[in-house]
C-alpha cells in the first residue's frame, strides 16, 4: 500500500513535471542562444491552446481532431513567432539585455489583451480525445493514457533534442552560442538564420505545450503569466543554457511539490519559489549551468 | 536642462480637469469592479448585470425623478487598485454610492474608503465574513452577497445527509478557502458527530497541477469530498481528477463550492463535468421552477449580453444596485446617512424573491442554490437534476 | 550650469503648491506620485546607478507597508517612529536576502530577488494571523498631523492635506537623502561597478559589499514609500509585494529614464496619470501600457528624460548655430 | 617584490598553467611571452586575485596573497592593465581617475559628501602626467583605442601600485600610438620607482623595455632570463621566436 501510494504519488509529480518541460525547453533553448529570458513565451503558450480550442471549434464534429488542431495551433504559434523575431524583436539584439527582457514583458501585455479581446474573458475547455481516453494501471497507480502519450512525447523531445545538439550542424552552432558568443561568430554561423530558427522553434515548442495542456487544465486568461513564472524558475535551477538542466529542473520541481505537499499541506504556494531560492543559494549558476560572462 | 521634464510632467497632470460637478437631475453611482485579470471572469457579467438594473429603472422614469448613472471602473483585482479607483470616483467623479468591489480582498479595503468619505457602498459579491463583522461594520457598508459562513454551513447540512464517515477537503489556500472549510467542518461535526475531516488539501491559488494532490487525497480513502477549488482551478482538477478515478472513488460524494455548479462551468467544460457532484451556484439560469420575475429576468439578461444562456453573475450585480435602489426610494433622498438608516431591514426585490437586509450585520439574506448536476438530453452540459434555494438564516450566525 | 539650481528645493515648493489648487482629487493624485516616486528612486539606485535589476524590490515596499501598519493600528506606535520601523525592517531584511543574492549576478540575481519577494509574499498571503492574508490589514489610522493646521496659512486645509503635506516633505527629505548618496564617493563607486564590475574590483572596490550595502538602502526607502503608501491607501495588502508590483517600479523607472537621477520620478507622474487616464475609458490598461513600453523601447531608449534631454540638445544646438547633437 | 613560487591552475582537465615560478625584483621591468594559449591570461589573472591557483603560493613584499580577493591585491600595492581594454566607459576620463582614488584609498564609506569635491589635484596631476588632462571630460568609451589604453593606465597609477601588471599593453595599437605608449611607459615607471610585469606579442616592445623575460610554453615556462639570454635560447628559438 505505502510503496504503490508513494509511486502514484512519484507519478502525479512525473506528469506534472513533463508538462512544464515541455513549455520550460523552448525558453531555455531560446536563453540558450538569444541570452534572452523570453517573457513572452508563456504568452505563446496560452495563444496555443487558445488556437487549439479554436480549432477544435471548428471541427467541432471530431474529437480526434484534436491532434490536428494541436498541431495547427503549434504552427500558428511559430509564424507568430517568425513575424515577432523578424518585425521588431532582431533590432533588438546588441542593445542592454533589460530592453530585450522589456520588450518581450510588453509582448505579454499586448498579446494577453488580444486574447482577451478574441476570446473574452471565460474559461474554455478541450477534451481529452477518446484514443487516449482510458487509463491504464502501473504498479497498482493509475496512469491516464493522455498523460503517459504526453510523457512519452516529452521524453522524445528531449532525446531528440540530444541527438540535434550532439549531432547536426545546427546543434553544434546552438551549442557554441550558448558556451561562447565569440565561437559562434568563428564558426562562420549565420548568426541570423540561427536566431530566427531558433525563436521560431521555440515558438513552435510554447504553442504545441499550449495546445497539450488544453485537455487537462482550463484556458483562461492569466495561465500565461502563471505558467512564465514557473517556467522560467525550472529553467533557472536547471542552470540557463543547459537543456538537460531545464529536464532535470523540471524533475525536480514535480518531485518537490508532490512530496512537499504531504509534509508541509500548505506548501504549494511557496514550492518554486523555495525550491529555486534554495538552489540558487547553494549552485548560484543553477544545476548545470555555467557562469554568465 | 533635463530637469525640465518634471516641470513639464507636472504642468501635464494639472490638465487634467476633476470631474463635473454634482447635477441635480443624476444619481450617480461608483462601481469598482475586476474587468481584467483572472477576476474578470466575473466581474464583466456582474457589471453588466448592473448596467441593466440602471436601464431598467431609467426606463421606468428613474428615481426619485432623477436619473441613475453607473459609472464602472477596472479594479483590476487588486485591493490597491480597487481603493484607487474608488477615490478616484469619490474625489473626481462625484459619485454618490458605491455598488462594487469584487473579491474578499478589496471589499475590506473599499469599505474604509466609503467609510472616510462617508459614500455609501453595497458588496454584491464579497463573501468574507470579516466585511461586515462588528468591529468593521459601519453605516455606509451594505452587503448582498452570501458569505462563507453561509457557503460552508449550507454544504456541511448537505454532507450530513450522506452515509460517510471520511471526509476530505480541498480548498485554495487563503483566506476564502480556510474560512470557508472552517466554517464548514465545525458545524458538520456538529450535525454528525462521528464524522471524520481525513485529509485536507492546500493548493494555491491559480494551482493548475493537480495529480500530486489528488494521488495524495485519495490515499486516505475519504468517502466524500467537499472542495472549494473554483472557476479555472476547479476546471483544471476536474480535468485532472476525472482520469485518475477520484471521482468515481467516492461515488460522486463531491461538494463543490465556489459556484461550481453555475452555467458558466458546467458549459465550458461540457462532457467533462463530473455529472453526479453537488454544486453551487449564484443563480441556476436553467430552472424550471423558477419564479415569473426570475423568468423575466433571465430572458432580460439573455438579450443584454446577447448569450442564449445569459449568465449566473449577472444577478448579483442586478440585485446589489436594486437593494441601493430600493434603499434611496424608501428613503426619498440620496443623503448617505439617512439611506443608511433606511436600508436597515429594508426588504428588496430581486430576481430570485424579495430579500431581506438585516440590521444586525448589514447583509442581504442571500442563500444558496445547491443541486445535483446532471447530464439531459435538452442540453449539450450538465444542469441541475433538482436545484434548491437553501435559505441562509439559520446559517448566518 | 544645472548644478547649480537646487533642483530638490524647487521640487518640495512646486509639490507644496497642490493643495492650494483646492481640488481633493489633485491632493490624492499628487500624494499617490509624491509616494510611488520615493519608490522609484529608491529602486533607481540598484537600476540606473548600480546597475543590478533587481525584480523583487515591491518585497520591501511591502515590509515597510505591514511594519509601520501594524505598529500603528495594533500598538498605536507614533507615526515617525512607526515610520522608522517601515524603513528599517525593511532595509534589514534587503540585508540578508540581498546577502546571497549580490553573490549572483545578471539574470540570476534578478530570479534570487524575485524568489525572495515571492516568499516574503506567500508568507504575507497566508499568515492571516498577522497579516490578515489575502484581506490584508484595512482602516490603518492616519497620523496625528493636526499641529499642521496651526502653521500660520496652513489653516484651512483637511486631514488628506495635512497628510500630503506631510508625505511630500518626507518624500522629498528621503529623496534629498538619496541624491546625496548618489552623488557621495560610495554612490560614484556603485556605478563604476554599473559599469565594468570586472574594473571595479581591481581599482579596490569590494564590489558584493558595495552592491548590498545599495541593496539595503534601496530597500529601506523602498520600506519608507511603503509605510506611506499603506497610510495614504488606508489599508495593507499582499498585492503590494507581488511580483507585478515589481514589475511596474521597473517599467516607471525605465519609462522616465534611468540614466537621470529624476527620471523615476518622470516615470511616475506618467506612469500613475496615464493609468488614471485610460483606466477611466477602458479595461485594457495593459494593451496601452504595452504599447507604450514598445513605442519606448523602439524610439525612445532613454525614457522620458533621455527624450527630453535629447530635444533640449537639439534645441540649443540650433540656437548656438551648430555644435554638436 | 613579486615572488610566484610553483603554481598550477586547470580548467575541467585542460591544464592552463602548470607548476610555473617566476620572482620579479623591485622596480625591475619584466615581461611575460608566449605563444597564444601558452596560459599568459591564466597566470596573470591568479597574480590579481581573478583565479585561485590549484597549488603554489605567490606573495607580494613577502605577504600571501594566493587566492585573496582582487580588490584586496589592489589595496595591497599591485595595479593592473587588462587586455581588452576595460575602463568604465560611460564616465568621463576625470570621473574614471577620480573613481580610482576615491576606491584605493577608502572614501567608498562616505555615504554623504559630494564626489566631486575629492582628489581634484592628484586627478589632474595624475591626468596630466598620462597627457589626458585635455581629454578631461571626454566620456571614456567613445575615446581613441590608444587614447582608452592610456586611461586605463591611469587607473591602475591611481591606486599608487608598487607593482603594476600590463596585460598587453600595446595590443591594438599602430606602430606610433605603440612607440608613444612605451616611452609613457617609462617615463611612469621611472618616476613613480615602478616594478613592471607585462606580456606581450610585439618582440620589439619586450626586447627594448624589459629587464628579465619568462617566455611561456604550454602552460609551462621553458626559459627565463635577461633579453639576450632568452633571446639567445635554442628551445625558444625553436618553438616561439622561429613563428616570427
Amino acid at each position: 500500500m505505502a510503496a504503490e501510494f508513494l509511486f502514484s504519488q512519484f507519478l502525479s509529480g512525473l506528469t506534472t513535471a513533463i508538462f512544464l518541460f515541455l513549455v520550460a525547453s523552448g525558453l531555455s533553448l531560446v536563453f540558450g542562444v538569444l541570452r534572452v529570458l523570453n517573457f513572452a513565451h508563456g504568452t505563446f503558450y496560452m495563444l496555443g491552446a487558445y488556437l487549439a480550442w479554436q480549432t477544435m471549434a471548428w471541427l467541432a464534429p471530431t474529437k480526434e481532431g484534436f491532434w490536428l488542431a494541436a498541431l495547427a495551433a503549434a504552427t500558428g504559434i511559430a509564424i507568430l513567432g517568425f513575424v515577432v523575431e523578424r518585425l521588431m524583436f532582431r533590432h533588438l539584439y546588441g542593445k542592454e539585455e533589460l530592453y530585450q527582457l522589456l520588450f518581450t514583458y510588453a509582448l505579454v501585455l499586448i498579446l494577453g489583451d488580444a486574447a482577451k479581446i478574441l476570446w473574452g474573458t471565460g474559461q474554455l475547455s478541450v477534451s481529452r480525445p477518446p484514443s487516449v481516453e482510458g487509463s491504464l494501471s502501473v504498479f497498482g497507480a493509475l496512469l491516464p493514457g493522455y498523460n503517459l502519450f504526453v510523457m512519452v512525447l516529452g521524453f522524445a523531445i528531449a532525446i531528440g533534442f540530444w541527438v540535434i545538439l550532439q549531432r547536426t550542424s545546427a546543434g553544434r552552432m546552438i551549442r557554441a552560442a550558448a558556451m561562447d558568443r565569440e565561437m559562434l561568430g568563428s564558426l562562420g554561423a549565420n548568426v541570423g538564420v540561427l536566431y530566427t530558427g531558433v525563436f521560431v522553434v521555440s515558438s513552435f515548442l510554447a504553442g504545441l505545450s499550449g495546445a497539450l495542456v488544453s485537455p487537462i487544465k482550463a484556458i483562461v486568461p492569466g495561465m500565461d503569466v502563471e505558467i512564465i513564472v514557473e517556467a522560467f524558475i525550472v529553467v533557472v535551477i536547471g542552470g540557463l543554457g543547459s537543456f538537460w538542466g531545464t529536464f532535470l529542473g523540471a524533475l525536480i520541481y514535480g518531485q518537490v511539490l508532490s512530496f512537499g505537499i504531504l509534509i508541509f499541506p500548505r506548501f504549494s504556494i511557496f514550492s518554486v519559489f523555495a525550491l529555486m531560492a534554495v538552489i540558487l543559494i547553494v549552485r548560484p549558476w543553477g544545476l548545470l549551468g555555467r557562469p554568465l560572462k | 536642462m533635463r530637469r525640465r521634464t518634471l516641470l513639464a510632467s507636472a504642468a501635464a497632470s494639472a490638465a487634467i480637469l476633476p470631474g463635473r460637478a454634482r447635477a441635480a437631475n443624476e444619481i450617480k453611482i461608483g462601481m469598482p469592479m475586476a474587468l481584467s485579470g483572472p477576476g474578470a471572469l466575473y466581474g464583466q457579467p456582474i457589471t453588466k448585470g448592473a448596467e441593466m438594473c440602471v436601464a431598467e429603472i431609467n426606463a421606468a422614469g428613474g428615481l426619485l425623478g432623477r436619473k441613475l448613472i453607473l459609472l464602472p471602473r477596472d479594479s483590476k483585482g487588486n485591493a490597491d487598485e480597487s481603493v484607487r479607483v474608488s477615490r478616484e470616483l469619490i474625489l473626481k467623479d462625484n459619485v454618490d454610492f458605491i455598488v462594487g468591489s469584487f473579491t474578499s480582498a478589496e471589499s475590506p479595503a473599499v469599505s474604509t474608503i466609503a467609510k472616510e468619505n462617508k459614500v455609501l457602498m453595497v458588496a454584491p459579491t464579497a463573501k468574507t465574513i470579516q466585511l461586515t463583522s462588528p468591529a468593521n461594520l459601519h453605516p455606509y457598508i451594505f452587503r448582498t452577497a452570501s458569505t462563507t459562513d453561509i457557503e460552508g454551513r449550507t454544504a456541511a447540512t448537505l454532507m450530513a445527509k450522506w452515509d460517510v464517515k471520511r471526509v476530505a477537503t480541498i480548498a485554495p489556500d487563503y483566506a476564502y478557502g480556510r474560512d470557508i472549510m472552517e466554517a464548514f467542518s465545525v458545524l458538520l461535526k456538529k450535525l454528525k458527530p462521528g464524522v471524520e475531516i481525513v485529509d485536507q488539501q492546500w493548493p494555491k491559488l491559480g494551482q493548475a497541477d493537480f495529480a500530486p494532490f489528488i494521488t495524495a487525497q485519495m490515499s486516505k480513502q475519504p468517502d466524500a469530498v467537499f472542495g472549494a477549488v473554483f472557476a479555472g482551478d476547479f476546471a483544471s482538477l476536474v480535468k485532472q481528477a476525472k482520469p485518475l478515478g477520484y471521482f468515481d472513488k467516492i461515488g460522486n460524494r463531491y461538494i463543490g463550492a465556489g459556484e461550481t455548479g453555475s452555467i458558466e462551468m458546467t458549459r465550458s467544460l461540457g462532457t467533462d463535468y463530473p455529472v453526479g457532484i453537488v454544486a453551487n451556484t449564484y443563480d441556476p439560469v436553467i430552472w424550471p421552477d423558477a419564479p415569473e420575475v426570475h423568468k423575466k429576468f433571465t430572458a432580460a439578461i439573455k438579450t443584454h449580453l446577447k448569450d442564449d444562456y445569459g449568465s449566473s453573475w449577472a444577478i448579483m450585480g442586478y440585485a446589489g444596485v436594486q437593494a441601493l435602489a430600493a434603499g434611496i426610494k424608501k428613503a426619498a433622498t440620496i443623503d448617505a446617512d439617512k439611506v443608511s438608516k433606511a436600508m436597515i431591514g429594508l426588504t428588496f426585490e430581486t430576481p430570485i424573491g424579495p430579500q431581506i437586509i438585516r440590521g444586525k450585520d448589514q447583509s442581504a439574506n442571500r442563500g444558496q442554490f445547491w443541486g445535483k448536476l446532471v447530464r439531459t438530453a435538452a442540453h449539450p452540459f450538465p444542469v441541475f437534476e433538482k436545484v434548491e434555494y437553501t435559505d441562509p438564516t439559520p446559517f448566518m450566525d | 550650469m544645472s548644478r547649480r539650481i537646487p533642483w530638490t528645493l524647487v521640487v518640495l515648493l512646486l509639490a507644496l503648491t497642490i493643495p492650494w489648487f483646492g481640488s481633493r482629487y489633485y491632493t490624492f493624485l499628487a500624494t499617490q506620485i509624491a509616494i510611488l516616486s520615493l519608490f522609484a528612486v529608491s529602486y533607481n539606485l540598484l537600476l540606473g546607478t548600480t546597475g543590478l535589476v533587481s525584480f523583487g524590490h515591491a518585497a520591501y515596499f511591502g515590509l515597510g507597508a505591514y511594519a509601520t501598519g501594524l505598529l500603528m493600528k495594533e500598538l498605536n506606535v507614533p507615526f515617525l517612529l512607526a515610520l522608522l520601523a517601515g524603513g528599517l525592517l525593511p532595509a534589514a531584511f534587503a540585508g540578508v536576502f540581498g546577502y546571497f543574492c549580490v553573490r549572483l549576478t545578471k539574470i540570476y540575481f534578478s530570479m534570487l530577488t524575485l524568489a525572495f519577494a515571492q516568499i516574503v509574499w506567500a508568507i504575507c498571503f497566508q499568515w492571516n494571523e498577522v497579516t490578515g492574508g489575502d484581506q490584508g490589514i484595512s482602516a490603518i489610522p492616519y497620523p496625528e498631523l493636526g499641529w499642521i493646521g496651526a502653521i500660520p496659512g496652513l489653516g484651512g486645509f483637511r486631514t488628506g492635506d495635512h497628510f500630503y503635506f506631510a508625505c511630500v516633505v518626507l518624500v522629498i527629505l528621503c529623496i534629498w537623502v538619496l541624491g546625496r548618496i548618489t552623488d557621495s564617493p560610495f554612490g560614484r563607486l556603485l556605478t563604476t561597478i554599473r559599469e565594468n564590475p570586472e574594473r571595479a574590483s581591481f581599482i579596490g572596490v569590494d564590489v558584493r559589499r558595495y552592491e548590498l550595502a545599495a541593496f539595503a538602502i534601496a530597500g529601506g526607502f523602498a520600506g519608507v514609500s511603503g509605510a506611506l503608501f499603506g497610510i495614504f491607501n488606508r489599508g495593507v495588502f499582499a498585492d503590494f509585494m507581488f511580483w507585478p508590483k515589481s514589475a511596474e517600479v521597473l517599467i516607471m523607472t525605465i519609462l522616465g529614464g534611468m540614466n537621470y537621477f529624476w527620471g523615476p520620478v518622470a516615470g511616475t507622474i506618467m506612469m500613475v496619470v496615464l493609468n488614471q487616464q485610460i483606466t477611466s475609458y477602458t479595461e485594457y490598461w495593459p494593451l496601452v501600457l504595452g504599447t507604450i513600453l514598445l513605442v519606448l523601447l523602439f524610439a525612445f531608449p532613454g525614457g522620458l528624460m533621455g527624450a527630453l534631454d535629447a530635444g533640449a540638445k537639439r534645441l540649443r544646438g540650433q540656437k548656438t548655430g551648430g555644435g554638436d547633437a | 617584490m613579486l615572488d610566484i613560487d610553483n603554481v598550477t591552475k586547470t580548467f575541467s582537465g585542460f591544464t592552463a598553467v602548470s607548476g610555473v615560478s617566476l620572482t620579479v625584483e623591485k622596480q625591475q621591468i619584466a615581461a611575460v611571452i608566449g605563444p597564444n594559449g601558452a596560459g599568459k591570461s591564466t597566470f596573470f589573472n591568479m597574480i590579481t586575485g581573478h583565479l585561485t591557483p590549484d597549488s603554489g603560493a605567490i606573495r607580494l613584499n613577502g605577504r600571501d596573497i594566493t587566492g585573496i580577493a582582487p580588490h584586496k591585491i589592489c589595496g595591497a600595492g599591485m595595479g593592473r592593465s587588462f587586455q581588452r581594454t576595460n575602463i568604465f566607459p560611460k564616465l568621463t576620463v576625470f570621473d574614471n581617475v577620480q573613481a580610482a582614488y576615491l576606491a584605493h584609498r577608502g572614501k567608498g564609506g562616505n555615504f554623504w559628501s559630494p564626489a566631486e569635491r575629492f582628489y581634484r589635484d592628484e586627478t589632474e596631476a595624475l591626468l596630466r602626467s598620462i597627457g589626458l588632462w585635455e581629454q578631461r571630460e571626454s566620456i571614456g568609451g567613445v575615446m581613441s583605442y590608444g587614447a582608452q589604453k592610456q586611461l586605463e593606465l591611469g587607473l591602475a597609477l591611481a591606486s599608487d601600485p608598487a607593482l603594476l601588471l600590463l596585460d598587453e599593453p600595446t595590443a591594438g595599437m599602430s606602430a606610433t600610438e605603440t612607440h608613444e605608449a612605451i616611452r609613457l611607459l617609462e617615463r611612469i615607471a621611472g618616476e613613480r620607482e615602478l616594478t613592471l610585469l607585462f606580456t606581450e606579442h610585439d618582440m620589439e616592445v619586450v626586447f627594448s623595455i624589459a629587464q628579465k623575460i619568462a617566455v611561456l610554453h604550454q602552460g609551462r615556462k621553458i626559459a627565463e632570463g635577461t633579453p639576450a639570454e632568452v633571446r639567445a635560447d635554442p628551445e625558444v628559438r625553436r618553438i616561439y621566436l622561429g613563428h616570427h
